[in-house]
């Protein structure tokens, strides 16, 4: 228990967390701090690119078992099932109405690569390995939630045509995050070696500088959001992660994936998605209102994540092993 | 020299759906549009900006075209369809051409 | 499909004080705006270029609002007050919309 | 608030002639423009997008200059020569401003 | 003496001046050459983060005491002080009206944070050492100068309301920059190892390309303002960086910087700023030319504090140690 | 020839290569993947300034002999030269008309800096060194080129004012390479160590990035162009290549460069420019159809550069000494 503790601290005391708490502040005064978006894009792929890369690399030296496969499936069903979870919590507590709860629903069902990305380094910092093809189930994480969501809205009724679900899974994010995971897969330490000192050495500082940005927009969004933010919804934002957590904790178990690859899986099914779920609503399920599911999935889940989250899956994963 | 009337319809719409505009537009036969990124902005749902946002949603781009007028209503059928359920608007103007076969 | 007139404004104003001029707009009962980039320009004052500029001063944005003809005038007289003794010009046209309740 | 007549002239026109534009408007006693960067775009010529581009090739830039309705006509003639040959576009359209003497 | 000349002249021939060069060339040559205004932003706060970060990590190791009070103290009357003395010589010998020659004074009150930047750097270069909280002294000279510009336009009346006030105080640059210093006090050197490939190694090359992107910018507005740059104002351009360095040197030895302060803070004082208070000005003191006060700032006195300011100013602080 | 085989093989799967086809299938794919405008400018002038200073670094170290005249003006000769040759393959080959014709040509005088940079990398993985000077004559190689298309298409007539002349000289790109290249020169190794962390060390891992950029702007190219792409133009952009190889190759003996200084020499003969040449057709040769010579160059020619072409340049090279 100490341990936790401890973790929680250190991890509070973090430079990533620390600037992204900074975001936040920057915002609540109503400073004019921005970052560019072509800047903001840009770290993105580079951040895209080196998770994917050196998740790459580590499975060309770690290898291929069976322990990927079910892995893969493990999240992309639970990427399908969550959203139906959270969808009747969401109903019998918050009121919402259903295509509103349907949309919420699809983000927590579907991942946030940056939570996944400040869970790969605590990891780091304490010392523990983790399956590199994890960033593969994160991609596979992406995108069933969002079919569910559409079944939820409709009552079972088809409502997705197949040309929005192509969009939603090669949008530029998975395909960057993809195709580096295959170009380490192929290129091996000896590629990771050549463009070290580009995709890992800065990594955590230029980390920093995307959860300033972070910080910024959630801050922002919780302004713009505060009228719709009720607390249940609060609540459920930060009730929700933990739920999301207990089935990774269990398909990680019946998986048998590494303490790594636990804390990765639990963390994967805790963060709620805030880039590809919203984006593909806007055209999937133009009805919901974004002012609702943005605020909740980046200002409500995504800090508590950041924050007290990681720490507490990291010390569930340790648990169970 | 002379100019002729055309109209120059003026779309503010959300950016994820800025494809499904252009395909519409390529589909009721309209020559040529330009696309101008936006800032940010303002309206019933609140403010938004462009600012070190990543994804697409919540953020709008303005797509301009001009073309005749006599295309300006099976044009704007469709186009009003696509918008409505959607962040967004259309306007229509009046503006002055050289090569009036061009639009 | 039947349009509506309605009044499109178009600010051209310094970085700077985007704030208060849409300040101003939020204050007098506008029901939105678009805010877009500019890159470049020339005016009495010289020219400027954004491309290298870190700071706002010495940009353009350009502010665009659809509002009623009705509300023209209220609009004008706070915005041209704001606008007089800074760089940044205003103009007023005529546009026609689809729903008229909205703006 | 009183106000007056004026033309905008809107202008398309791929992004390595911008210099040349400008130029011409400088050369005919136009008071001012400004730039707006363009996103994306289709014409005859085919479809178009900003994104990842370095060259300045194949994009497109908005030139907006608001003018005397008097000086119309002889800023039409040099700019549409410069823009025939070339890809691009030019409208003009009235607008209303509130200071005359600046344009 | 002899010391002084080589120190300048390798200062002349650092690839940092060099790339400023460059970029005033391109842009006297009329080259297309642009840095993106998104990359020209990123690049600046990437230097923000960084240097706050240092200073902050210094600091945690270094240890607070009366010292720094005392010079955050000094710094910022400086700032409001200065802008007096800028303002009578302004008036005494150029002839500039009074708003824009308020207008002016505040820039010397204020500061530029790139001359901070070089000399740190040239400070680095000759081994010096200094205390971290130079950059807090840095962000405390931002703003009082603007304050004094007001009171200088308009005769001792109020003309600054709150709200102008809160944006310059909150502006972005500042705002990373002390949160930076303050997560790099927290996190101390642990930290700061962790981002260190991030923003201690490529930190010289970074401020190259900034420089080069200063050049173009120098060479832009000198050309732009060529109109309104007279004899005497160019003249004060190039003394009053002296007057503030006069200050500077006075205020150390009162406050008791090290060598290496005492040439950061007579720096500081030389500088003038170009970004906070143009856009500050705009604001608060919309009368005033920015085609005045611009090119001279960014093209006259910035240069000279670059090549031949740096130098000097470091030998008057070992001059004076 | 076996180790023909082998460099193909290897240089096939590097990581560069990799991303750049990565690039090609998310464009055919119809992913929304893009790279910001503004980023992958900031990442050109990255690498031009990487590539200029590196090259003046060497150089500063080798010395300054007379092969390194010998090479500049071999360069403008050829860049002046090998347009003639294209403009009748594709007079006899295509049926292009003239005035395309002599765009198409220009653009096979002149240069592609990528291709360069890409035949740099290689020849780092292989252990060879070069001449430094060789960026000096990419640079020398990117406007004679432009000249002979306009003297091409107008049957000699002088086509070309001054201005578009010293617009095409002194573009952006040229500006940064060659300053870079003799800030090198001026600040030698030690200059180049102050900067390396930042203009070395993450080289690779941006050429990466701006590679998959590359790739996208090619598929979307190839997309664009497949109307106007016939059969016997898609093979002058893989034949052609190998004829302006043949002319550097015999050139680079005449001058007498070193393996390393041949395989660079063939390459920028081989290579066909995609940004300063299309620009300045815009201007000088506005007929002259975009849709023509961009996706020939981008298209095909460049990747054929990339994967096939720079293994074999080497070979050559590596024949030849
Ligand atoms: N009256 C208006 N004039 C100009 N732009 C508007 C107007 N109303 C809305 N917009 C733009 O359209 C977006 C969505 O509007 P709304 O759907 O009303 O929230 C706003 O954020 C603005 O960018
Ligand atoms: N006639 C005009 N048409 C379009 N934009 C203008 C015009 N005049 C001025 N501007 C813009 O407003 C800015 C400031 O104008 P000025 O105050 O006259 O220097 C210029 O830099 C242009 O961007
Ligand atoms: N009717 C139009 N309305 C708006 N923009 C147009 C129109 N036609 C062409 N454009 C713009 O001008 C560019 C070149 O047109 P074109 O020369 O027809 O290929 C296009 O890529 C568009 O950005
Ligand atoms: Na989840
Ligand atoms: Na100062
Ligand atoms: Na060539």
């Amino acid at each position: 228990m100490q341990n936790v503790f401890d973790l929680a601290a250190a991890n509070l005391l973090a430079p990533t967390v620390l600037f992204f708490a900074l975001g936040i502040l920057a915002s609540v005064l109503r400073s004019d701090l921005t970052i560019p978006e072509a800047v903001a894009k840009g770290i993105s792929l580079y951040l895209m690119m080196s998770i994917g890369f050196k998740g790459g690399a580590a499975v060309s030296s770690q290898g291929v078992d069976t322990t990927m496969f079910l892995a893969l499936i493990a999240g992309a069903v639970l990427s399908g099932v969550i959203p139906f979870v959270a969808f009747g919590l969401l109903r019998a507590t918050t009121g919402l109405p259903q295509i509103d709860a349907a949309a919420v629903a699809a983000h927590y069902g579907s991942i946030s690569i940056v939570t996944f990305l400040a869970a790969t380094q605590a990891l780091e910092w304490s010392g523990i390995g983790s399956e590199g093809y994890m960033v593969a189930v994160a991609a596979a994480m992406e995108t069933p939630a969002i079919a569910a969501a559409l079944i939820l809205a409709s009552n079972g009724a088809r409502r997705f045509d197949g040309n929005t679900m192509r969009e939603v899974l090669l949008n530029g994010s998975i395909v960057v995050l993809v195709g580096a995971f295959f170009i380490g897969v192929i290129t091996g330490e000896e590629g990771l070696e050549s463009i070290a000192p580009f995709i890992v050495a800065p990594f955590t500082g230029v980390l920093c500088l995307f959860l300033l940005d972070m910080g910024l927009i959630a801050g922002r969004g919780l302004k713009e959001g505060r009228n719709h933010l009720t607390w249940p919804l609060i609540l459920f934002g930060l009730y929700m992660p933990l739920v999301g957590a207990a089935f990774g904790a269990i398909a990680s178990m019946l998986v048998g994936l590494s303490v790594g690859g636990t804390c990765l899986m639990i963390t994967l099914c805790a963060s709620a998605s805030y880039i590809a779920v919203p984006a593909a609503l806007r055209l999937a399920l133009p009805e919901a209102r974004p002012a609702i599911y943005l605020p909740l999935s980046l200002g409500v889940t995504f800090p508590f994540n950041l924050t007290i989250g990681i720490p507490l899956y990291l010390a569930i994963a340790t648990f169970l092993h | 020299m002379k100019t002729h009337s055309k109209k120059r319809i003026e779309i503010m719409i959300e950016s994820p759906l800025l494809g499904r505009i252009t395909e519409t537009l390529d589909a009721h036969g309209v020559t040529g549009y330009t696309v101008l990124p936006a800032l940010a902005g303002r309206g019933e749902d609140g403010a938004w900006h462009r600012d070190g946002v990543i994804g697409r949603a919540g953020s709008l781009v303005m797509v301009i075209s001009i073309i005749d007028a006599d295309r300006v209503q099976s044009v704007l059928e469709p186009l009003f369809k696509l918008v409505k359920g959607q962040i967004g608007i259309v306007t229509v103007s009046d503006v002055e051409v050289i090569r009036p076969d061009r639009f």
